[in-house]
């Protein structure tokens, strides 16, 4: 990184640190009390996964200084992320449209 | 061009949907054949015409027409009507409109490390129970059929033999015991893998018998071969060797064969082989 | 022979080598995560309904949460090493190095204890896909730990900082590259203590 | 990772550190070719064996028979592992390492002027990484069960109940690992380390091919890593990922949790190995290009649509794989989608490969060996290419599947095809590398019987797969009724698989005989444009270039109007 950081402007990168770690204390602990509301398990993954995406921002955005980064490395980051989802979907979708019947071979259809 | 592609070596098919697959292997192919001799002619003659001792010096602009845009067009059109005309329809008809059991010959198959088992529902039309604890391979009990049950005690269960109606909707329901296979039928042009944990039905309808098929490759070095099952896909050490034989029967020797069938099971029962083995 | 932009960015992509270095390599270590996150979800769907909660409730969620706030501190102190050196304060540095060093060793203990009670009670990755997705997802991410762990050690023994004296650039460019990885590997565990833990 | 000490340069470097444990990207790219060459002579010599299998089922195999046991004829799970290990070994061990690893890591910084790679250790560490990947492989022949016998694919379960897969499944880890290392270093130096004026639109293609393949290398390995780690666990720890419940094995109820899919496996397999099969091309596809623009001594035409298309197809790579699964069971959503993605990704290589055809009209073309290759790479990958057309559908390809159809379509591509590029890069940049040319007699007497024999092996694979006749089978078909009418052609490609071999020989002995009685060879053999011309030949260690360097031109400036000679290098101002 270049020198332009001085030690006040460091400064005020350590104070949004901080603020980050609070905010994800805060948010583990809202994780693990959610999983204790009575929700269906369509909401609760819904809602796990939405804090655990708040919380991997953060870190992405703060700790990993993605807000400041340059246009490349966002673009390969974007690239990945949506082959991650090509790969996790898609294997999921032709296993639900699929034209056989997960059974095991002696039971009669 | 299936003319060609047939004395290429692609056999003769005896399937009605078979014809649709064709249909499609030819259109494919004289979009090859076209593009093929297109650019290849353009290939020689620019090799010819713009050798270095002819062409002293090269063109810096080269071709300066859009015709190539054109022909890539002309290659996607074409590969669209393939798909809508013929894939998307052909596909949808394999996998959309598998006919009831009802309305069609129910043939379960069970393939296993090499063998394949078909287990047919008999006279009363419902397949006997099966239960993986009862399989017991010296017995000859390879799928584990409960003769107790009272819809099996009709059920005919066959290795490597199948025999099928000409011109009746089949339906196979098609599973494995153990690894992947292929349950493939090259003149009928199926195929279907057989997965464990999975059934996957297969519907084809035959157009031509055993015997007619048997009379047509007379001459040819096919003769006195009749219909195999081949398994294409690799599950083993004797996947080379994995087949079973399928003939295509009119409905009335079809018939007959299920009458005899039966008439061995009857003298089976007597013995009492299977199906007091309640103790498991 | 002396390899450009190794300290100084290059001023059309505004990076220097080894940032863009890792972060391809994050990428890449997302399609490996991705394709056990994949297999997760994946056989989760083919499963009987309620067998995954049923063999996830036997895993210990506060043991699970401790290690998420350990890994977390262990993220931050990270970050502040850095910035410590940004600040030139060396010593400072090493207080937080230090704290990043022992919070993976508390996570690595908790780990150990969470998989021998497992083994005690006879669960086995063998015993079910779920237990068996678990065991791989959380192995694989304890051997990124471990080898995080090991580049720390470097860095916090006197042999690295030679280059402190020599290049503090450099070496200040060295932990905020090790810092992203460190992150990443805090940030799958963000993932996996959800779906593993709590879903 | 960073070496900038300046006097390094300056110490003596004693014998290991200098071709051995080297961080120069030009030893580690040599060290690359050897070793992938080796291998692909190897995968040859599994190859013959199986050939002599088709060919002869049940007679001794000449010369080896004695290492397969008794009457020297090979046992069907013998041939299942020759099939496996050919395939493995020509793709991860052969045709990847020579492409990327030697292609890529000696011209890449040549072709951008750089110094060296951004990560010269890393580099060294990739190398090292495969070629510890490469021994386990081997060693696996050597191993009590024996090498892996599952096919290439690996298919679960059969894979994960067949001998010799463990290690197999350990090799591949390695070797996923250092292309990963390999390809990283690949994209940083080209984004990172282009001299000044280098810009995008001005690199050669063959930098822009490994640009696209090192992504595809990056984000298509990494699931099967994965993948490998399931299988290794089902395989030592007793998991069930690609295990269902019920599995009856040899009329035994096989003790496992079961609940794993099968079909998990093959999702995570081709998701890296569609992708794959453009990391075998596209490298080929740069060369071919550099080759033609240079023995035509006129731009490519089109640069510009081929950048676009090859990073369209690198794209679109990674949303094409289930057409491998159309018969797994697919529905008509999932097959529709896989198959139009299929046919539009043809049309990029259209794109490419017409580009290619139309740069040859009004050129001045030179036949010598590079070009020749490089020429008889178009109309053989067109065939490749073409004939993967009805294996996209998914209509035609439920009778093709699996048959020799197959094995011809993939072999067009990857081996008159891509090693046909290959070779035409070796002859090509021989002399940049050593510094003597090659005979061009020798060339010539290697690629007319190459070209033949090639062929002599891979048509009839057509006719047999029209037939049906399945592949992976240990006879050949002989026990197949469908077969019996194109077997006669299993002795024919068998036949011309052999002299294909001995085709080899002129160009073994050139390489030799050049290395040690080549002619000298100055900067620039070949009046070409692109910047590795303008290093010495061959290039200064570590520092590559004597001259500083600045790009002022796109690469392919040959025959410009009105200049004085028929090319302009990149670097004249
Ligand atoms: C380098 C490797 C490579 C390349 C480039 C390709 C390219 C393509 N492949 Fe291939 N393929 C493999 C390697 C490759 N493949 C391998 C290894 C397998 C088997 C794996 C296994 O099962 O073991 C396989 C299998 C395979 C299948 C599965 C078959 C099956 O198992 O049933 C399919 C199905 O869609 C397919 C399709 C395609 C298509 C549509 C292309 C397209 O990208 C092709 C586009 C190209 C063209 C359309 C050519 C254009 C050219 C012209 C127009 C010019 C013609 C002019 C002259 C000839 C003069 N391939
Ligand atoms: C890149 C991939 C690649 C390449 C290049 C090749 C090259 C060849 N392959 Fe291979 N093959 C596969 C990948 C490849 N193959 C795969 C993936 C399979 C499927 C496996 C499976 O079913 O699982 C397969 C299967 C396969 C089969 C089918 C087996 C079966 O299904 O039962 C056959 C049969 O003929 C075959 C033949 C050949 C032949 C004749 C060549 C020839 O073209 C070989 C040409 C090579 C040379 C001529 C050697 C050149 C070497 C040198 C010149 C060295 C010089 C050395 C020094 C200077 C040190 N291959
Ligand atoms: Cu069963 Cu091959
Ligand atoms: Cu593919």
């Amino acid at each position: 990184m270049s020198d332009n950081h001085d030690t006040a402007s460091m400064q005020d990168h350590v104070r949004v640190y901080l603020m980050v770690f609070g905010a994800l204390g805060v948010l583990t602990v809202v994780t693990v009390l959610a999983s204790y509301l009575k929700l269906s398990t369509s909401e609760g993954i819904f809602l796990a996964l939405i804090i655990a995406s708040v919380k991997a921002s953060l870190v992405l955005g703060y700790f990993m200084h993605l807000i400041t980064e340059r246009k490349m490395i966002i673009w390969i980051l974007v690239m990945t992320v949506f082959f991650f989802f090509v790969m996790i979907f898609l294997p999921l979708i032709s296993n639900i449209d699929h034209a056989g019947n997960p059974t095991q071979w002696w039971k009669v259809l | 061009m299936l003319e060609l592609l047939q004395s290429l070596g692609l056999p003769q098919n005896l399937s009605i949907q078979g014809e649709y697959i064709d249909n499609a292997n030819v259109l494919m192919h004289w979009l090859m054949l076209y593009l093929f001799l297109g650019w290849g002619a353009f290939f020689i003659i620019s090799l010819y015409k713009f050798r270095e001792s002819k062409n002293k010096k090269a063109d810096y602009y080269g071709v300066k027409s859009h015709l190539s845009s054109v022909l890539e067009g002309a290659v996607a059109i074409v590969e669209i009507i393939a798909l809508f005309g013929f894939s998307y329809p052909i596909w949808a008809y394999r996998v959309n409109d598998v006919p009831d059991s009802r309305d069609a010959v129910n043939i379960r198959v069970i393939a296993q490390q090499f063998a394949w088992n078909f287990h047919y529902p008999g006279a009363d039309g419902i397949f006997g129970r099966t239960d993986i604890n009862l399989v017991d391979e010296s017995e000859q009990n390879f799928i584990g059929i409960d003769r107790s049950d009272a819809f099996a005690k009709d059920d005919i269960i066959l290795q490597n033999q199948m025999h099928i109606p000409v011109n009746k909707k089949i339906r196979v329901d098609l599973s494995s015991k153990d690894v992947i296979h292929n349950f493939k039928l090259p003149e009928l042009r199926v195929s279907q893998d057989a997965i464990p944990g999975m059934t996957i039905p297969v519907h084809f309808t035959a157009k031509t018998t055993s015997d007619e098929f048997l009379e047509s490759v007379k001459g040819t070095p096919r003769e006195g071969k009749g219909l195999e099952i081949a398994c294409a896909q690799l599950c083993g050490i004797t996947h080379y060797r994995m087949r079973g034989y399928l003939t295509v029967d009119t409905e009335e020797e079809y018939n007959d064969w299920l009458a005899s069938e039966a008439e061995y099971l009857d003298f089976g029962d007597e013995e009492d082989e299977w199906g007091d083995d309640e103790d498991w | 022979m002396n390899i450009p932009y190794v300290v100084e960015e290059r001023e059309d992509t505004g990076l220097i080598n080894s940032k863009l270095g890792i972060w391809i390599f994050l990428a890449s270590e997302v399609m490996l995560f991705g394709g056990l996150f994949s297999a997760y979800i994946f056989l989760r769907m083919a499963a009987l309904p309620g067998d995954f909660e049923r063999w996830a409730s036997e895993l210990s969620v506060p043991m699970a949460t401790v290690n998420t706030v350990v890994l977390i501190s262990s993220s931050v102190s990270m970050v502040m090493a850095w910035a410590s050196l940004k600040m030139k304060d060396f010593s400072k540095y090493k207080m937080y190095l230090g704290i990043t060093i022992f919070c993976s060793f508390v996570f690595l203990t908790i780990k150990y204890f969470e998989y021998s009670g497992k083994f005690a009670h006879d669960i086995y990755p063998s015993s079910n896909t779920f237990m068996a997705i678990y065991f791989t997802l959380t192995g694989l991410h304890v051997l990124h730990i471990i080898g995080g762990l090991v580049v720390m050690l470097y860095f916090y023994f006197p042999i690295s900082h030679k280059m402190w004296d020599k290049q503090p650039e450099q070496f200040t460019n060295r932990i905020e590259v090790f810092g992203l990885y460190w992150h990443f590997v805090d940030l799958v565990w963000i993932f996996l203590f959800p779906v593993l833990y709590l879903l | 990772m960073y070496s900038n000490s300046n006097n390094h340069d300056h110490h003596e470097e004693n014998f290991i550190q200098k071709y051995i444990f080297s961080v120069d990207h030009k030893v580690i790219g040599i060290q690359y070719g050897i070793t992938s060459l080796l291998f692909l002579l190897f995968g040859f010599s599994l190859m013959a064996i199986m050939r002599w299998q088709l060919a002869y089922p049940g007679t001794e195999i000449p010369i080896v028979g004695f290492i397969f046991g008794e009457g020297g004829v090979l046992a069907s799970e013998q041939y299942n592992s020759l099939g496996a290990m050919h395939g493995t070994i020509m793709i991860f061990l052969g045709i990847v390492p020579l492409a990327v690893g030697a292609f890529g890591n000696y011209l890449v910084p040549l072709q951008i002027g750089a110094v060296d790679m951004a990560f010269p250790k890393l580099n060294a560490a990739s190398y090292w990484t495969y070629f510890v990947g490469g021994v386990i492989m081997i060693s696996s022949f050597f191993m009590p069960e024996g090498a892996a016998r599952s096919g290439w694919t690996s298919y679960p379960p059969l894979s994960v109940f067949e001998n010799g897969q463990t290690i197999w499944l350990i090799s591949m880890i390695f070797l996923i690992t250092s292309s990963l290392l390999g390809s990283m270093n690949i994209i940083v130096t080209i984004v990172q380390l282009r001299v000044p004026g280098l810009t995008w639109m001005r690199l050669p293609l063959f930098t822009w091919a490994q640009f696209v393949t090192s992504f595809l290398l990056v984000l298509a390995f990494p699931p099967l890593e994965a993948a490998a780690v399931l299988q290794l666990m089902d395989r030592v720890a007793g998991t069930s990922f690609f295990l269902p419940s019920g599995l009856v094995m040899s009329g035994e109820i096989v003790d496992i949790a079961g609940g794993g899919s099968p079909l998990l496996w093959q999702h995570l397999f081709w998701f890296l190995a569609h992708p794959e099969v453009y990391v075998l091309i596209l490298p080929a596809l740069g060369i071919v290009g550099e080759i033609l623009a240079n023995n035509t001594r006129k731009p490519i035409w089109g640069f510009k649509s081929i950048v676009y298309s090859m990073v369209f197809l690198g794209f679109c790579s990674f949303i094409v794989w289930a057409h491998h699964m159309f018969l797994t069971g697919m529905g008509q959503a999932m097959s529709a989608f896989f198959q139009t993605t299929t046919m539009i990704i043809s049309i990029p290589s259209v794109v490419i490969l017409t580009s290619y055809f139309l740069s040859l009209w009004g050129g001045s073309i030179r036949f010598n060996t590079p070009m020749l290759f490089a020429l008889a790479f178009l109309p053989m990958f067109g065939i490749g290419g073409l004939t993967g057309l009805p294996l996209g559908l998914a209509a035609s390809d439920i009778y093709l599947h699996d048959t020799y159809y197959v094995i011809g379509h993939f072999h067009y591509v990857v081996a008159p095809g891509t090693i046909f590029a290959l070779f035409a890069g070796i002859y090509y940049w021989f002399p940049k590398i050593t510094g003597k040319r090659m005979s061009e007699t020798l060339g010539k007497l290697h690629f007319w019987p190459s070209l033949i024999f090639m062929n002599g092996i891979f048509m009839p694979m057509f006719i047999q797969g029209l037939a049906g006749v399945s592949r992976r089978l240990a006879d050949g078909g002989v026990s197949y009724a469908h077969a019996s009418g194109v077997l006669q052609w299993n002795e024919f490609m068998s036949i011309s698989a052999f002299c294909l071999g001995l085709s080899q020989i002129p160009f073994i002995v050139n390489i030799f005989m050049s290395l040690f009685t080549g002619e000298k060879s100055d900067r620039n053999p070949w009046k070409s444009t692109t910047i590795e011309w303008d290093a010495p030949s061959p290039p200064l260690a570590h520092v590559n270039f004597d001259s500083k360097i600045t790009v002022h031109r796109t690469a392919y400036e040959y025959s410009v109007p009105g200049a004085k000679e028929d090319f302009i290098p990149q670097t004249e101002s």
